[in-house]
Formats: C-alpha cells, structure tokens, sequence
C-alpha cells in the first residue's frame, strides 16, 4: 500500500470490494475495451453492417455503475450500450453473432447493436431511440415495487438524451412515485456532433435533479471508484424505498459517434487529453497500488480477455443465418390466443 | 345489438369497461391502471369511475400530464411483470406517445428475436360528436393498425367492450383498444363475469342478401340505422361489425362480399387512408373481386379536421342519410 | 394615499403605471369576470356545446402578465385561454361568437373555446393541447429574434403542463438560444384534478428554472401587482436580449375543471379561502387606496363592462351560422400553386 | 430518370436537395434550417453538407436532440414569419413529434378559420436498406397522408427532390417530404437555379400498354427494373412515380389504369394501410374500376418492423424479382 492512505481515506473501491470483486471488474473494463476494438476491426472487415456505435474510453462508468447490481436488478441502455451489456454479464459470443447477425445472436440477428438485450440477466435492452429507455426504467421499477421484488433499475442515458422531453417525464414521475431507480447519465460531452453548451443550459445534467427534488451528483466518470461510489449510494438509496437520485459520469468517447462521423467538432487536442485520461490503466494503478492486483496480474488479464473476445467472434463468424423466410415470425407472441 | 343475448342484464358502454376492469383488477394482482385523472376524478369519461376507492391509487394510478412517459412507464411495467391497462385520456393525446407505442411497445418483441413479450393494454377514448373540436375529436385508429406488432380492436357494443377488454389483458402482446366516446352512455345486454371476445374477429350485426356494409365503431349504429331504413326501399343490407382493426377479419368480411356482390365501407377517420382503404384493397385484390357487381363504396370522415360547430361538426363524418343513399346507390340494378 | 406609504414603497403597479392603464388593467380584469360568467351562463342555457374552461380567479395573471406587451408581442394561451385573450385585446362580441359556432367568430365557428386566437393582436391563440403551445411560443420568439422584430412572446402555461415533456424541450431551447420569451406558469394547484403535489417533484414550479438556468420567481397570482412586477422584469430582460424567464403565478380557478367536474378533489373549504382572496376587488381596493380611483369609479367599470359582455352576447347570437357544405374549407391556404 | 431533360449536369440527390436549400437560404432571408446535427457535422446523412458554413448557426441551426420541442419551434416560427425547414435525423422520431405536426401544424389554419397559414416544410429520411433495424428504417408516410392539412411528397429523382422541396418552401401550407435513405447517393440530371416542380402530380416514367405500376419512393427504381426484365417477357409495363403522397394524382392513377386495366401498386411501407391501400380503394370505386381487368395487386412491407440481418432486412421489403413475378401473374391472359 502507498504512502499516505490510511484506512479512512483509502478509495471507495478498496474499501467496498473484496479483491475477487475488484480483479473481475477489471476484468470486464477490458473485455469492453477489447470487444469494441473487435466489433470495430469485424466491422472494418465487412463482417457487421450497419452502424454502431463504441463507448471505448467509457468503461469505467459502465462496469462501475453496476457493480451494485444482481441479475434480478434491471439496466436499460442506450444506442452506446456494448459496455453496460459486458457490465451486466451478458455472453459476448452472443453479443458478436448479434452484430454478425446470426440465428445465435441475442436478437436472433433481427436487432443488431442497438437492440441487444438479456432479460436473464436483467437487461431490458439497448435502446435506437434517444430517452427511449427512460421511461421504460421507471416501468421497470414501478414493477419493482409493486410486485415487492425489492429491485434496482438503472437507467443509462447520454447528455444528449437530458434534452430529450422523455428524461423530464421520466425523472418526474419516478420522484413523484419514490421509485427504486437510479439515472445514470453518460456525460460525454457530445450528443452526437453537439456540444453540451450547445445543447444543454445548465453545465452538469446533474443540476437539474434540484427539478426533481432527487439527489443529483456529478462524477469524474473515468474513475471507477468515484462512479462506484456515487452509484453504489444511489442504489442502496433506492433499495432502501427512499426513491430515485440522478448520478452524472462525466466522461468522453475516444471514437467518432458512429462509423460515420468525420470528427469535425472536436479537436485532436481535445481527444489527446481524453485519452491520457485511459479508465483502464487508471483502475489497474489503483489496484496494484493498493495491493489487490501485481502488474503482472494485470497483463494476464488483459491477454486472457484478448483471447475471450477471439473466441466470441469465432462463435459468431461460425454461427448459422438466419432464414429469409421466417422473416415475419416473432412479431406476435404465438401463444396468444 | 345482437340477434340472442342470454344476460337480459344491461349495462352502459362505460360500465361494461368499468366492470372488465373491475374484474381484471381483482382476479390479477398484476394488474393495474394508469392514466391521468383516473383516479378520485374517474376519468374524464367515468370510465374507471370509482375503481380507485376499490383498490387504491397503487392500482388505481393518476399519471402526470406526461403521455410519452406515462406510455413509457406502462411499456417498461408489462415488460416486467405488471399488466397496465393505460387510458389516454383522448386518443389525440396518443400523438405525443407514438415513439413509446410504435418504436417500443410494437416492437420489442420482435427486435430481442422473440426474447420478451409486451402485455400491455391502452385505451383510447376517440372520436367526434361532443363538440370539442380539432385536437380531441380525432380517429386515429388506421395509424396504429398500419404498425405490425400491435393489435387494434374497436368495441361498438357494451358486451363487446367488456369481452374485449379481457381477452387484450390475456393477450401477450400489446392491444391498442378504440372506444367511441359517444358510445360511453349507449347501453345494451353485458353478460356477467368473466368472458372473452375473440380480437380478430368481426360480427355479423345483420344478415342480409343485396349488399354488405362493413362498418367500424359508432358506424355500425348508423348503419344498422340506416340499413333498417332501407327495408323500406326492399333492400337488404348485411351488416358487419368489423370489431378488429388489426387484424381484420378477412373471412368473414370476403365471405359476405361474395355473398352480395356488393360492398360498402363506412368508418368515422377521415377518408384517405382510413380502414375503409385497406378493406376495400383486401376485398379488390382477392377472389371475391370477382363476385363484385359494381365498384367498391367507402364513406369516411372529410377530408378536414374536426370542426367545432356542431352541424359542421356532423357533416364531417357520414351520417345515416348519407349512409342511405350510398346504398341505395349502390344497390341500383340489384332491387 | 393612506397611511405609511412613502414613494419608496408604493406598490409596484403605482409607481410603474398612469392612472388611465391602471383603470383599463381594472376594466380588464372585470371584463374577464363578466365574460366568464357570460360564458358559464350561456352554456347553462345550452347556447354553447363542447366544453369549456372558465379562469374566474385568475384575472390578475392574465391581465398583468400583459402590461408590458404591444400589439406586436406576442402571447401563447392555454384551454383556460379566455382571460389572457381578452388580456390581449380581443373583441368580445367575436370571442362570443366563436363559443356559439358563429360565422362571425375569431375561427368562423370552427375552433370553439380551446381554439380561439387574435392574431392581429398577438393572440397565436389558445390549445387544445396541455403543453401544445410552449413551443411554439419559443418558434415565436425565434421569429423575433431572428427578423429583429423586438417582439416578446409570453407563453401561458398551467402547473399541469409543466410535466409534459414540451414543457423541459421548450424551456431549454429558449435558454440555450437565449431567446425574447417569458414562460408564465398559472399554477392553480390542480391539472384538472391532480394536485401539484401528486404530480410534481417541486413545491414550486419556479424551482424548475434552475434546469434552465434562467430566472425563476413565484409570486402571488392573485396581487396584480406582483404579477405586473415580476413579468415586467421578465418582458424587459427578453426585450434587453438577456434571454428568457420563468414566473410562476400562484392562484387558483374557483370553478371546476370543465363543465364536467365533480369537485371531488377539493374540499369546500379550499375553494372558500381561495374565493375570499378574489384578485378583483384586491386591485379595485388597492387603486383606491392610492387615490387612482374612487369607489364610484370601480362601481362604474364593474356596470359598464357588465353593458359591454350583454352587447357582445347579442351580436354573437344575431350572428350568421356557418354553411354545413363550407366544411372542408379552409383546410388549406387558396393560395397554394 | 426523365425521358427529357435539358440539363446534363448530374448531382446526387442529397446534393440536389442542399442545392435547394441553397437557394432557398440565398433568395429568402426568412428561411432557416433546423434539424439535429445539421450544422458542422452535415446532417446524419451529409444533406446539408457545408451549409452552415456559408449561412451561419442562425440560419443552419443545430437543435437539442428534443424532437417535438423542435418540431413545436419551427411550428411557432413559420406561423410569425420564417420559413423554417426542419430535418428529422430518421423519419422514425417523428413519432416523438406527431403532436406539433398532426395536432397544430396541420389544423392550426382550420381551426383558426383560416386566419393563419402555417408555411413549414419537414424533411423525413425513411426507409430501410441501411442495417439500421427497426427504429431506423420505418417507412411512415401513409399515416401524415392520413391527416388534412398536410401535403406529403416522396421525391425518387435529384431533379424533382430539388423540385419538390421548392414547391414545398413555396407552398403556404405545412409540406412534409418523405425521402429515402438509400436514394441520397443516387445521381441524375438536375436543372440549375430555381424551378419548382408541382405537388399533387405523379409522374410517368414509363409509357407501357398491358399493365400499369404505380410505385412510390425507391420502388420507383426497383419497378422500373423490374419493367425492363419484363420486356423479354413481351410484357409493356407503365411504371408510374406516384411522387405526391397527399393529394394524390388521381387522374394520372386512373388514366393509367383505364389504359392498361391491370394496376400493381408497390411501395416500402407495411402492406397494410399503406398508400397502396389508397390507391386500390381510390380506382376500385372509381370508373376505372370498370376497365380493370383482374384484381388489383398490392406489394407492399412485410407485416413486421425491419429486421437487422441484411437478407431478412431484403425480405422484409418488395425486391425486384417479386415485383417481376407478381407483374406476369398480373400480366397472364393479356400477353
Ligand atoms: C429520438 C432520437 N433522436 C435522435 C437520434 C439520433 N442519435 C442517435 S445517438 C445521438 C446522440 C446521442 O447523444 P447522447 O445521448 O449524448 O449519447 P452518446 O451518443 O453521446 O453516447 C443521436 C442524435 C436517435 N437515435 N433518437
Ligand atoms: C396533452 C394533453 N393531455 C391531457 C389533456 C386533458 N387536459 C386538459 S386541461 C388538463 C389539465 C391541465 O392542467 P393545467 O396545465 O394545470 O391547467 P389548468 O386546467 O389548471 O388551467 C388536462 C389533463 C390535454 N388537453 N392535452
Ligand atoms: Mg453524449
Ligand atoms: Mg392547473
């Protein structure tokens, strides 16, 4: 342990999580980070069409915001939801057989990136729809509570989504209710092309929780301890019956916003200092430095989260069409009557 | 309304809702209510009336003024777990939720590959006649129908309300429901308990020999208004309920165009794009086409949104007179 | 003058307006009344079908909310539109003429009530639609703006319409574009029979502001005073191009929702209290007090504007009605290629 | 695309409606841009291009992504005097904004009496073929068809895209011009400076005598194909663009239908209540009905949302060969 910390001011992370907890979180930063250099590289490679969009540069915010989470707790995601995927434990040779739209994929190919979902696993989904998923959350812990479930949602949203009328009604009827959900906004300073001081009049989307009466927080979003911290209370708050808070993750996306985009907002500068700001060599300091992990832990993490994502996309590529001609099934429920 | 009714009991149209209702809450705890004033107020209709007092605002749920979320919240409720039931509280309020309904609700189901299932209900108390005007008198119900993944359905009975109603809550999927509000007040034979009415299904209201007039929602009252006003004339009018929006009755509705040999469509939505299209290309493009002794009639609303005053406000949507002579029209050469 | 006023502490009202706008702003306020009485009247004797909304209590916010306005501001109205029509400017005879379907009516018999607009006035007319007009007040605004016209727009709104989702969209595109418009927020406690405390997060509508960052201030509804005050600043700082302001007007409709209302979400006693804190006599009390008028000069205006609504109910039943075959006119402009 | 045009300068079609726009921006100082991304990024689909930096963020205005807010904007800012053109990034969050549109864009001059116009032009990117799956791909014109007070376009050339969105920022009245994603690449002839060309009006792209085609959006091309494969079959197909959505072209339709007596109607959107669904209903109770004759064929979307995989995303939406297949079926006994 470093000079300096005593046990009072060790980090959240260290002083929450056991070291099997803390090493598997790591974990997961990775196989984000390396899952979406993988979709990036199939996509290159014509394996995936369509569009997509990575939240590399983001995966402290995605695994950290639920760490409080079991598989009977919800998450709704977003557009950029690869990471809350991975963070909620779904199977990534599923997650790639969807991208390459195969029969084995999550959506059996009939979704693709912006529709993955593991309900088994408590996630409702990816969302193509900016706000889609707000209110859907707070469905979701509207169920929660009546049905006594004692579940958590966790609703992932983007800065751009805070001016979207959905987040409004969403967050106000989640207070009015006091239901057990927590908005997690993803900050990353751009919906899309526009700006946040474009788009947004207040500078922190979590000033306007004070609309809300709910706890608003704002959080470096590239630290996993200061994320956990701030969601783990949030979370426990909301199991508790005490109802909804808004935590805002400040953070950045190293890549464009989707395939297309030519980057003509931001500066080169701009992304250099995000990226010296890397979440997951961040995390790793953290723990080698507090003894959880050696440096030579941390490279076997990394290589053997390589060679999971080599075999989720051999699953994929080696996984079967679907057929054209059941293109109109599963529209209806068949056991309607 | 129909030809034998066992219960002799009657009930409003309102009351018919209001008693399915009463039954789904108290048979499923899964169930519940949402909607704006549907609580101490009753609905804007009366249509949950005093339900409330029954099982209490956690089932008996007054929402903001907030239709995407409300819609929203009851989309994210079905999909774990609960069984909403969500009035809006005029079916135009239903344009500032078409994202939560179309985008999510319809097709969820589909875009997981079949992973989740969308058990919601959603009322929508539509259409003209109370002199409210442009943005609380529309009939929108071709929308919805036009989108794959939901069912619609448009109860012009008080049976077939309540029979409705309970067979959407069993239904795994979402089901849109059409209410006339003129119908609220209109009475008729409710059999008591708990029944089902199939959706997909037309009813035959009348049978008859020389032309078929399918109609949907308060036109099937014109109609059959208008088609025993034609005894007069020695026409025979068929009479269908078409009950189910999406999806249509196709057999029933072929069968008896095949039958008469001459097919008349009336619906309150606006004409252009109305069900009264789809039917008639249904009809037009199938065997029965053949059978057909003249072209195809179809009387909808206007081309214009609803006005105010209320003798503009009738001559938006076909009335029986109107109704009446279209058909005597088109049964010319036949009697 | 009584007693203990210096000139330093005049009301507002007093040190901002001559004696001849403070008696129209009374008129006004009386010309409300009668019409609402007028109306309520007429309906009973089935003159007037549909529904409607009557603002009897809620005179000092309309009327004072437009002191500040020209003919060339501009207003957005609400279903409970009748008042700040009239506020506006309108003619009373065509308003009444609307009401009983008449060709001679602000929309020829085809709006009724929620539809009524003067657009000669500013009047961009009242909605159907709680929350429908707060856009299109900031597309007004944008208007101004962008043709330099110097016009303000004031868009009425109820405590109802602040959880639409149109409500959030619209406060924060004003805010970001900084743009000429004064969001005026009756709060009369209820949307339609939801209290504000069973529908929304905040005490006060005002708080919302800070999501906006812009100005928020709750005044006493009924003190025209205060309204005056409040939405003068507003107007003054949109017209100075300091962007747009929120002020929420605490009152209360003495009458139901609508025709259709049972009362059953309000106790007797509330509405007597509210009833006792009328905002007519209030000012009528207030403009005496200071010598603007005598009480036989507020005896006056309340019988002449009685004269006035009488004069405007006969022209509107003399009136034509519209030709049932006229009914798809009008849909589009003849003027189209 | 045009049997004549005198221009032989190519541009893409989304480089013909930024030239529009151009123009428009450059003749009229009350025209300004809205739309999500529409400023340094291009728009979603580069139509705007680089038009900001020629007018500046007041005129090329990014909004927040608040859709119905936006919608509700440009609704106020054309009703006081500018003439707003507001790009929705996909056509699908128009679901969002279907309230502004349908309830105060589209009457706000009926219910006024006609004392207002509101001068709006709404661009939606539609359609499928893009991998984009089922929020993305919607085709959804049938249901601003549906609504009076609207017009609704569906340009499939450069030249008329260019032309239709002229006319639209001419036109009084709210237009809506629904254009296809795919079709934003594809090049042809486009006139210079300003013209206009007429909403209300199809346009024969292929005289034929034995059976007419009416198509709308991509499946213009796709039935013009589909018209010279069938060629070898000796059958003469009239491939007909339908181009304006509301109004129709009914005399064009008919005439056509008159000629050939055989009518197929092709279009992207949901079969059911799609704009085929109009235009069967609209010849079968016409006269034309008289001259037809077989039944009428429809090809329309598969009835569920658009799916991902790329050959399910093909099947879900009329091609070529079924076009070609379902024209012989049609074809039988007249060659
Ligand atoms: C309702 C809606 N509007 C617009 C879009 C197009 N779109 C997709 S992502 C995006 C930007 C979203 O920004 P933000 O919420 O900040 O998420 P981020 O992409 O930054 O993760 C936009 C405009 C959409 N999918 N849905
Ligand atoms: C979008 C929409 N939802 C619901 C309604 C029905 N409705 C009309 S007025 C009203 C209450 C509005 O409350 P508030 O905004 O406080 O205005 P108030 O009636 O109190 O003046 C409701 C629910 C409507 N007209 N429009
Ligand atoms: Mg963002
Ligand atoms: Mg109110």
């Amino acid at each position: 342990m470093p000079d300096g910390y005593r046990d009072g001011n060790l980090p959240y992370a260290i002083r929450a999580y056991d070291a099997d907890t803390l090493r598997a979180a790591l974990r997961k930063m990775y196989l984000i980070r390396k899952f979406e250099e993988g979709a990036e590289n199939s996509y290159t490679r014509g394996l995936i069409h369509g569009t997509m969009h990575l939240s590399i540069g983001q995966e402290a915010s995605a695994v950290a915001s639920c760490m409080a989470l079991s598989d009977d707790d919800k998450i709704t995601s977003t557009h950029r939801g690869h990471g809350h995927c991975v963070a909620k434990g779904a199977d990534l040779g599923r997650m790639f057989a969807e991208f390459f739209g195969k029969e084995t994929g999550y959506c059996r190919g009939r979704g693709g990136s912006m529709h993955i979902a593991d309900p088994t696993k408590g996630n409702l989904g990816a969302n193509g729809i900016v706000g889609g998923g707000l209110p859907i959350a707070v469905g979701a812990a509207l169920s929660a509570k009546r049905l006594g479930t004692g579940a958590v949602t966790v609703c992932f949203f983007g800065d751009g989504a805070n001016n979207e009328g959905a987040f409004h009604e969403a967050l106000n009827m989640a207070a009015v209710w006091k239901l057990p959900v927590v908005f997690v906004c993803e900050n990353n300073k751009y919906g899309m092309s526009t700006s946040t001081e474009r788009s947004t009049a207040v500078k922190n989307i979590a000033e306007r929780a004070a609309a809300y009466a709910m706890p608003g927080v704002t959080v470096d979003g590239n630290d996993f301890s200061a994320v956990a911290e701030a969601v783990d209370a949030a979370v426990a708050r909301a199991r508790a019956g005490d109802g909804p808070s808004l935590v805002e993750n400040v953070t950045y996306r190293w890549r464009g916003h989707s395939k297309s985009d030519r980057n003509r907002y931001r500066t080169k500068e701009e992304i250099a200092d995000w990226m010296a700001r890397d979440p997951i060599p961040a995390f790793a300091r953290l723990l080698v430095d507090h003894g959880v992990l050696t440096d030579a832990d941390v490279a076997d993490i990394e290589a053997e989260t390589e060679q999971v994502i080599a075999d989720a996309i051999a699953f994929a590529a080696d996984s079967a069409d679907p057929d054209p001609a059941d293109v109109a099934r599963d529209v209806y429920n068949p056991a309607a009557a | 309304m129909n030809a034998v009714t066992e219960a002799v009991r009657e009930l409003s149209y309102a009351e018919a809702l209001r008693e399915a209702m009463d039954i789904a809450l108290d048979r499923d705890p899964r169930v519940v209510l949402m909607g704006e004033d549907i609580g101490v107020y009753g609905g804007a209709f009366q249509v949950t009336g005093d339900l409330v007092h029954k099982y209490g605002t956690d089932r008996v749920m007054d929402t903001p003024i907030s239709e995407l979320g409300g819609a929203g919240v009851a989309v994210g409720a079905a999909l774990t777990g609960l069984r909403p039931i969500f009035e809006f509280q005029f079916s135009d309020f239903a344009t500032l939720a078409m994202e939560q309904i179309v985008n999510q609700a319809a097709k969820l189901r589909y875009m997981l590959g079949g992973a989740v299932s969308v058990p919601l209900v959603m009322r929508f108390p539509a259409g003209s006649g109370t002199g409210a005007a442009a943005q609380h008198s529309q009939s929108l119900e071709a929308w919805l129908a036009h989108v794959p993944g939901l069912k619609v359905v448009q109860p012009t009975t008080p049976e077939d309300a309540k029979g409705l109603l309970l067979a959407a809550l069993d239904d795994p999927d979402p089901v849109m429901i059409f209410e006339h509000k003129i119908l609220y007040k209109m009475k008729g034979p409710v059999p008591e308990g708990h029944y089902t009415t199939p959706i997909g299904t037309a009813a035959i209201r009348r049978t008859g020999r020389d032309l078929t007039i399918v109609a949907s929602g308060i036109m099937v009252h014109k109609a059959l208004e208008a088609a025993r006003e034609m005894e007069a004339d020695g026409i025979d009018a068929e009479v269908i309920d078409l009950r189910s929006v999406r999806p249509i009755d196709r057999d029933t509705i072929l069968g008896s165009a095949r039958k008469t040999g001459r097919l008349m469509i009336v619906h309150e939505a606006v004409k252009t794009l109305g069900i009264g299209a789809e039917i008639s290309a249904m009809v037009a493009e199938s065997d029965a086409f053949d059978y057909l002794d003249s072209p195809i009639i179809r009387l909808g609303g206007a081309e214009c949104p609803i006005p105010y005053n209320p003798e503009l406000e009738k001559a938006a949507v076909p009335q029986v007179p109107g109704i009446l002579s279209a058909a005597r029209d088109l049964a010319k050469g036949r009697v």
